[in-house]
């Protein structure tokens, strides 16, 4: 049968979404970072399949995915680092915790 | 007529004024009495000769070859032009009346001045506190009054009536320290403010109208030949009215414009002359100094309503209703005042209604000439009688002056049997009741006599109501007479000495309007004051007004007077029971007497309970709490919403996320469902 | 391929090499020198800003790399600005930086700036989405570690945690959006996608849209993206809260301004009118209504400076050249303000530690300088006149209303209204210093001489930027001669 | 540019700031303050000289003393000046009430930063009246607005705090619907194809020969325009901000406050809502005419029952401003001549009135009628120049008031429709409720005996409280006794060759 684009658009679309719901769900905040690392493949996924698709030929979808990868390997260290600041502070890892500043 | 006296004659009051106010503090009490005395001298004598000359004189401008009297105008500048027709003038009007006043004005304040030498001091010759600054509120007062009645046009007419109410206001409040005096000048100035208001209205309309202030526009034509020399006829006044006839919108509300201008005109006129419902001031107005009371709020300032429906009398003319008002206004007035009058105690009340009630006689005297009728008698009637009441009733004022000088109250009940220690004032105030009551030869008789003719041409009765009241004048002016220097008298308590006749500054001014309240009813006024100018009679001579009198009229008022003076004498020469009797006779009727007919009571209603109660308290608290308190409550609400929302910043991440990915859903949505 | 369009990127490279210096300045020098990298920093950078006015700037607008890269005058100008800005918060973060806390990290401070300031260059400059996720990444990762300076304050830390988070969450929907885009035209190029999308409004571009503007959105902190804003300024060091306010607030902006008109201008009117529409009166209103309820001095910064976002958006609204000057003018006067605001709040934060509305009652009669120039700064702020803040709202409405539409009106009209709310807390911050009869609570102290100085320059800029018509007339014109809204039919 | 007379009634009192911020001591701010308001005055008499000569060399233009420096040029901003005789009217207005307050408040506090504040609000005041820009008069108008708050805040008694932050708010509240109609005026101030301008008379002459402001934008810019400066003007039910604002402020400000700047609002209204939109003006006068008849007697009623003097002249001001408005919207020539003259008057009289109070309060520190009396025997002088300013505020011939109402009156009197009529009489009314309050308040306070015992060591006014109080009554005087020639400088203005925006006559 034929691979037609929605088969690789579906999949990245429920990966972003279940990144999403990740991210507003989950208490700890590395599992947070994690739905965060979805999103972003997801992302990844949806340049590289609109590229090879819709506009074979070029590399630009590709060249992107490139620095979105390499983008979100900067912020995942970063997030870890803080959060690891965070709980040396605190002792603290879980989002609910880190609600000190409000209104 | 050169405009130099003319100018002088308004010019020094003003400057008195000025110098006795700002400087006065710095002067001697006594150079001030004697500056302030000698320039209202001048002044008196140089409106005489300006009076003289505009009877005597002949000259063309004021008299023309059939004897008529015109109507110069001496001089006449720009004050406020509003538009380029509409110009209010400060000039001088020399007419046969304004040239009356004059005379009366003058002679009066001057008679006051000399008179507040010796009033405004205490029996040990201390002087008022304050004495300069009541010189120069007389003399303003002076200024504003002589302005007045030369006005040439009716604006200017109404800033000197409204500068009046303020010297009057003023004169009243003189001793400001007395709770009562500042309520009576408060109350003067308010309810004289509330007349003058549709006196401004009335005027607005008859500007608005005829385009113009000018009263030589309104009641006469230009003499041609002579610039500002004018002539009183009829064909103006007419003219006038048919163009409001013509105009657009000629009636207003029922009546026609020109009348409701002329009604409104003459409310302003109410309220100066005292007229009901607008005289509840004049009473109270008593409470300042005696002199001002004799000047102000007996001889002069209360006549200038009548003043004011003579100066119009050819516009009035054309509005048979306004007449029929002023008429019915004045007679119900004179009534009233003299009802009121016969049971008052304070004598300065007493003569004060009794102004209220001649003044009303003067009213319906106007209001009941006509051109037909004797050359239109009832208006020189009316004029004749201001002057003669002026000096009367000055001479009244005066002598009760003087007596509450002596005495230290104004009651009756603390006088009785004066006229051995006061033989001067006894003989003068005399002399005033019998001028005052009618009889004859003294001067009421005369004007009140030709008014009553008038009446009677007029109505019948009108004529038997207004005979009543002047009985009742006599009645209770005699009332009056007996009561303070008949009846037996106090004893004099130890370590007082007896009261007495007054320093000749006092004395003086009393004689001499004695004296002129004798002679002054043999002034031939009809060949010196008549409504058009027309002499009344070919030739004058001393017993001109005797030869015309009207003898069955006259001897009915004669009559009147006489029984009137009769039942006085019987019920108060000596202390007897027959008052008593008769008050408790009619006690309803006499307290309705006693307390005014409760006028004052009806006006405290109105303006305590309905204005400041019902219109202004809630008014003041709408503005706190319903215009401040919605500024306040935006203030509220803004503040309240920043509280309801503020669990938006939780803190927490994943709702700030949350939000955020709402917001996006929400943006891209709505904005595809509208363009879609 | 020819390296000689680096040239093009002059003033890039410029920073670069002043972060390079600093860098190793920072990093070679013995102990005892350390002590002068502040001033080190601020001379490098103050000469860089002057270079970069003088011989920075290009006659006209400059591609590289196949038209990734674009540099024109306005570009150069906004560039510029920023520099000043930057200048700016720098002076103002000496005392900070040298106070004993943040010794030992004191260089870092400095380089991590200089590498956001260089993204922002990126993102007002590129013209190919690749590189403005550069521009953007690196100009706001830095920032978070930024954010978390200060180490020994638990705020510090949550604030970091919250903007990294959101940042990232936001700049994968931006990435999600992007892909969209990708899909629809089959470019990264602005023009190209102008071109390829023409002006067929399907949803799915829409949706694509909306995630993108969210992506800006949030560096703008435009409501409802804005929600990190309060917390991020409150925890983070006040020199970091400055720059973060003022100056990525600017790049953002006007990069904004240009991935709208460039990339999808051929919607202007059509949708993204409607989604300013929204985001401006949102922004504006609830900014404003957060704002009345704070009293730390930074959070309340916080809003007011997210309602002061709303105004600036204003500029992009108008959507033509008078419209781009007066956001740009807007974002100079903003940063003269702000700065001279958060100034006045380091110095007497470094002080005393005293970061509280309340604290300040009676400042007046202790610091009359201080509270002087905090008065001046919160009346250019409300846009009182004659300071400068007046002149630039003034001319961002009358650039918004050029459209002359009623929708424009009202939307102005309730601007209008919100600058009242806006008056009222300001004025709050006037009357804790000047009318609270309380007795001072910050004792009389001289701040320090790179924070008076700071003081002196903005508060002469406040002034001076208003009255003096030049300012405004030379961004007008280099504006004038830019070929931005070429693509607007 | 600085061979123009006007610039310097901007520029003396820049200068007067300057000096403020180098004074040492109290008596150098005085100096600055007494010789920089002695130039201001001596400025605007010389400007009204030359003006008269102007006019008399038969100079017709609408506007003398023109000059026009570019400010904003992309935006065609020019700093454009000119004068007529309203104008002219309103800066002698102002600088004898700025002499006058500088004198009033010789004894304040912190002079130094007060005077500062002060002069800055007048440097707002004048420029406001000077310019002929919409931009710089609107920039000015606000420079005029905000100073209060300080000098309220600070110097101020009482609520001052909420009173400022009232008036403040409000104020601004109704310049944010005025800026948004003048930039609406803005874009709709040329015909298609030529080049906008903020400049008042050439708007004025587009829209006299092209309608470039339509009908309909009429509609909707006139409003807001009216109601921006009408706050101002304190007309209901926007005037709440004046009397808490009064009550608390000092007494110079007070002074300054209700003598000029609500002078803003009616001279806003006049130059910029009626003259640049008049077709609207026309056609929608009649529902602002209900609003300021009814502040016009409504102001008088309520302070009918105040007790606190300041708000008693605040409510009189109500009233009073309303006739001002009142008699503009009745669009012609003899009224709009007596809403100028009533600006005139009732500035001086008001400023009058609140330097005695705030005369009085200094002495009595109360300012409730009912805790006073008598004060006339005690404090002469100060009791002599209260009847005499109510006696120009309930409009006594040969004083300020009398002149204006009347004006006012006939021009309203022109109008022949049951609706004008109506609210003429309904404003004719406020005279006779105009003395009610006056005369309790002066019966209250100075007549009768004196009821607090500790009043009767007070002392009278001191030479510089002379020196204001004289200044003020002089000059209600010199309006009441010569209105003629104030008349003449102000009609000249609503001349029909020259007055022809609102095309009347």
């Amino acid at each position: 049968m034929e691979l037609t684009i929605l088969w690789y658009l579906i999949p990245s679309l429920l990966m972003f979404c279940c990144g999403v719901y990740g991210f507003i769900t989950r208490k700890n905040m590395i599992a947070m970072l994690i739905s965060l690392e979805l999103m972003l493949n997801a992302v990844d996924i949806n340049f590289v399949v609109f590229n090879r698709f819709l506009f074979p030929g070029e590399l630009e979808g590709m060249f992107f995915t490139l620095f979105a990868i390499a983008l979100a390997a900067a912020e995942t260290a970063l997030a870890i680092a803080i959060i690891i600041n965070v709980f040396r502070v605190s002792e603290k890892i879980d989002v609910d915790d880190v609600t000190k500043m409000k209104f | 007529m050169e405009p130099v006296i003319p100018i002088i004659i308004l010019a020094l009051p003003l400057t008195m004024f000025l110098v006795l106010g700002l400087l006065g503090h710095k002067m001697a009490h006594r150079t001030a009495g004697i500056l302030g005395t000698l320039s209202m001298g001048v002044t008196m004598v140089l409106a005489y000769i300006t009076t003289l000359t505009y009877f005597f004189s002949g000259s063309s401008e004021f008299i023309n070859e059939e004897g008529v009297r015109l109507q110069s105008v001496i001089f006449n500048w720009d004050w406020l032009a509003f538009t380029d027709s509409l110009v209010i003038r400060l000039g001088f009007l020399l007419d046969p009346i304004s040239a009356l006043l004059l005379v009366v004005i003058t002679t009066i304040s001057f008679m006051v001045h000399l008179y507040s030498n010796g009033y405004m001091r205490d029996h040990h010759g201390v002087w008022e506190t304050g004495f300069q600054r009541f010189y120069a509120f007389l003399s303003l007062f002076s200024f504003s009054m002589l302005g007045l009645v030369v006005a040439t046009n009716i604006f200017q007419m109404y800033i000197f009536w409204e500068l009046v109410g303020a010297s009057s206001y003023l004169l009243i409040g003189f001793y400001y320290t007395k709770p009562s005096a500042v309520s009576a000048s408060k109350k003067a100035f308010i309810v004289t403010r509330f007349a003058d208001l549709g006196f401004l209205i009335g005027i607005l309309v008859l500007s608005f109208y005829t385009g113009t202030f000018d009263f030589t526009n309104f009641t006469s034509t230009g003499v041609e030949g002579m610039a500002n020399v004018y002539q009183v006829d009829l064909t103006t006044a007419e003219g006038i009215r048919n163009w409001i006839a013509s105009s657009p919108a000629p009636v207003f509300m029922g009546g026609s414009v020109l009348t409701w201008a002329l009604v409104l005109i003459f409310m302003g006129g109410m309220g100066k002359s005292a007229m009901m419902p607008l005289h509840i001031w004049l009473p109270d107005a008593m409470e300042g100094p005696t002199p001002v009371s004799a000047l102000i709020h007996a001889a002069t300032m209360v006549v200038a309503g009548v003043f004011l429906v003579a100066r119009l009398f050819p516009l009035y003319l054309m509005e048979e209703v306004a007449l029929n008002i002023i008429t019915v206004v004045g007679a119900l007035t004179a009534f009233y005042a003299a009802m009121v009058a016969c049971v008052q105690v304070d004598i300065k009340r007493v003569l004060a209604f009794s102004t209220i009630s001649q003044i009303a006689f003067m009213m319906v005297s106007l209001g009941v000439a006509r051109p037909e009728f004797h050359h239109g008698l009832g208006y020189m009637a009316a004029m004749f009688h201001l002057f003669t009441h002026a000096m009367f009733k000055a001479l009244l004022f005066l002598c009760a002056g003087a007596l509450i000088h002596a005495i230290g109250s104004n009651d009756y009940t603390d006088m009785h049997g004066l006229r051995k220690h006061m033989p001067v004032t006894h003989v003068t105030f005399l002399i005033g009741c019998l001028a005052i009551a009618g009889i004859i030869p003294f001067a009421g008789f005369f004007s009140k006599d030709e008014i009553l003719t008038a009446v009677f041409g007029q109505s019948i009765f009108w004529y038997i109501w207004m005979s009543a009241v002047a009985g009742l004048t006599a009645f209770y002016m005699f009332r009056l007479y007996y009561l303070i220097f008949w009846w037996k008298e106090h004893k004099t308590p130890e370590g007082h000495h007896a009261p007495h006749d007054q320093l000749w500054t006092m004395t003086l001014p009393l004689v001499i309007l004695a004296v002129v309240s004798c002679v002054a009813g043999f002034v031939p006024f009809g060949n010196l004051v008549t409504w058009n100018g027309h002499p009344m009679f070919e030739s004058v001579n001393f017993f001109t007004n005797l030869g015309a009198l009207d003898w069955s009229v006259a001897a009915i008022s004669l009559a009147v007077a006489i029984l009137a003076i009769i039942l006085a004498t019987v019920m108060y020469k000596k202390e007897n029971p027959l008052p008593a009797k008769m008050r408790s006779a009619l006690p309803r009727l006499w307290d309705w007497c006693y307390h005014r007919f409760y006028w004052d009571e009806l006006y405290m209603f109105i303006t305590h309970k309905i204005i400041f109660g019902c219109i202004s308290r809630p008014i003041a608290w709408f503005d706190r709490h319903v215009i401040d308190g919605s500024m306040d409550g935006m203030a509220w609400v803004t503040q309240r919403i920043s509280f309801a929302i503020r669990g938006l910043q939780s803190g927490n991440i994943q709702l700030y996320v949350w939000i955020y990915l709402v917001g996006v859903i929400l943006l891209g949505a709505i904005t595809a469902v509208c363009l879609l | 391929m020819d390296y000689s369009q680096f040239l093009a990127m002059k003033q890039e490279i410029a920073l670069l090499v002043v972060f390079l210096l600093v860098f190793l300045y920072d990093t070679f020098m013995p102990r005892k020198a350390l002590g002068a990298t502040s001033a080190v920093t601020s001379v490098l950078f103050l000469l860089f800003t002057v270079w970069s006015f003088i011989w920075g700037g290009t006659a006209d607008s400059v591609e590289a790399f196949a038209g990734m890269y674009v540099t024109s005058p306005v570009c150069a100008l906004i560039k510029n600005i920023l520099n000043v800005g930057v200048l700016i918060v720098l002076v103002q973060a000496t005392s900070w930086v040298n106070s004993d806390s943040q010794l030992v990290r004191r260089g870092e401070y400095y380089e991590l700036l200089l590498v956001t300031l260089f993204g922002m260059y990126l993102m007002i400059s590129a013209r190919h989405f690749l590189l403005f996720l550069i521009g953007l990444e690196s100009a706001s990762l830095p920032l978070a570690a930024m954010v978390a300076f200060d180490k020994h304050r638990y705020e510090s830390h949550e604030a970091a945690v919250k903007y990294l988070l959101t940042a990232v969450f936001s700049s994968a929907i931006f990435m999600m959006g992007l892909s969209f885009v990708y899909g629809l035209s089959g470019s990264l190029y602005f023009e190209d996608i102008a071109m390829q999308l023409g002006s067929q409004g399907d949803a799915m571009l829409i949706i694509a849209l909306a995630f993108v503007v969210s992506g800006i959105g949030f560096k703008l902190s435009l409501v409802p993206f804005h929600l990190w804003t309060a917390d991020v300024y409150q925890g983070a060091p006040t020199p970091v809260t400055s720059y973060l306010s003022v100056i990525s607030k600017g790049a953002a902006a006007f990069a904004f301004l240009i991935i709208l008109v460039q990339a999808f201008g051929q919607f202007y009117s059509q949708v993204w009118e409607w989604m300013l529409y929204a985001l401006i009166i949102a922004t504006i209103t609830i900014g404003n209504l957060f704002a009345i309820r704070q009293r730390n001095m930074k959070r309340f910064l916080a809003f007011s400076s997210i309602s002061q976002a709303g105004y600036i958006m204003l500029g992009v609204v108008g959507c033509n050249e008078m419209g781009l000057a007066a956001m740009m003018y807007y974002i100079l006067v903003y940063i003269f303000s702000n700065l001279a605001a958060f100034g006045v709040i380091g110095a007497i934060e470094n002080k005393t530690g005293m970061v509280e509305m309340t604290d300040y009652n009676g400042l007046s009669k202790t610091n009359p300088w201080l509270s002087f120039s905090m008065t001046l700064a919160m009346f250019s702020l409300a846009g009182i006149p004659p300071f400068a803040g007046f002149f630039s709202k003034f001319f961002i409405f009358t650039s918004a209303i050029n459209q002359g539409s009623i929708a424009i009106y009202v939307l102005v009209l309730i601007a209008l209204i919100n600058t009242i709310i806006s008056l009222y807390y300001y004025l709050l911050v006037v009357k804790a210093m000047y009318i609270s009869p309380e007795e001072p609570r910050i004792a009389t102290f001289r701040s320090t001489c790179s924070e008076r100085a700071s003081l002196w320059v903005t508060v002469l800029g406040i002034i001076l930027l208003g009255i003096v018509s030049y300012f405004y007339d030379t961004i007008f014109n280099t504006v004038a001669l830019s070929d931005i809204f070429g693509f607007i039919a | 540019m600085f061979s123009n007379l006007l610039i310097y009634f901007v520029v003396i009192p820049l200068l007067m700031l300057a000096g403020f911020a180098i004074c040492k001591n109290i008596r150098q701010v005085r100096t600055v303050a007494v010789a920089g308001s002695i130039l201001l005055v001596g400025l605007s008499v010389w400007v009204l000289c030359d003006y008269l000569a102007l006019r008399a060399a038969g100079n017709m233009e609408e506007m003398l003393f023109r000059g026009d420096w570019t400010w904003f040029a992309p935006l065609n901003i020019k700093l454009s000046v000119g004068v007529d005789g309203v104008s002219i009217a309103m800066l002698i207005l102002s600088s004898i009430i700025v002499f006058a307050g500088s004198f009033a408040s010789w004894k304040i506090d912190d002079a130094r930063h007060f005077f500062m504040w002060l002069i800055l609000l007048s440097t707002g005041v004048y420029g406001f009246f000077i310019c002929i820009d919409l931009f710089t008069m609107f920039m000015f108008y606000e420079v005029a607005l905000i100073p209060m708050y300080l000098l309220i805040g600070v110097w101020g008694t009482g609520r001052k705090e909420y009173s400022a932050m009232k008036l403040t708010l409000m104020l601004m509240g109704g310049s944010a619907f005025l800026m948004l109609s003048l930039i609406g005026i803005y874009y709709h101030s040329a015909p298609e194809g030529q080049a906008l301008t903020w400049n008042i008379i050439d708007i004025a002459r587009n829209v006299e020969e092209t309608q470039c402001i339509s009908k309909g934008w009429q509609y909707f810019l006139f409003p807001m325009c009216f109601v921006g400066f009408g706050v101002l003007g304190a007309m209901f039910p926007f005037h709440t901000w004046s009397p808490d604002g009064h009550a608390c402020a000092p007494t110079a400000v007070s002074m300054l406050h209700a003598g000029v700047l609500m002078k803003l609002g009616g001279y806003g209204c006049f130059r910029v809502a009626m003259y640049l939109m008049p077709q609207a003006a026309n056609d929608l006068a009649w529902i602002f005419l209900i609003l300021t008849g009814i502040s016009v007697v409504y102001g008088a009623f309520s302070a009918c029952v105040q007790t606190d003097l300041k708000y008693i002249n605040a409510y009189s001001s109500v009233s009073h401003c309303g006739m001002v408005l009142f008699a503009i919207l009745m669009i012609n020539t003899t009224a709009l001549t007596g809403a100028i003259m009533q600006m005139l008057s009732h500035g001086l009289m008001t400023a009058l009135f609140f330097a005695l109070i705030g005369m009085i309060y200094g002495r009595t520190h109360t300012r409730d009628i009912r805790l006073m009396g008598g004060l006339m025997k005690i404090l002469p002088f100060l009791g002599v120049g209260y009847v005499i300013a109510g006696m120009a505020s309930l409009g006594l011939p040969g004083l300020s008031g009398f002149v204006a109402e009347m004006t006012i009156f006939v021009g309203s009197f022109e109008h022949t429709d049951m609706f004008h009529r109506v609210f003429t009489i309904v404003a004719c009314c406020s005279i006779v409720i105009t003395a009610v309050y006056i005369l309790r308040t002066v019966g209250k306070l100075l007549f009768g005996p004196v009821l607090d015992p500790h009043h009767a060591e007070l002392t009278d006014a001191s030479w510089w409280e002379r020196l204001s109080t004289i200044t003020l009554i002089l000059s209600v005087a010199a309006i009441g006794c010569f209105p003629n020639f104030f008349e003449s400088l102000i009609r000249f203005t609503f001349s029909p060759e020259i007055f022809r925006a609102i095309g009347l006559n």
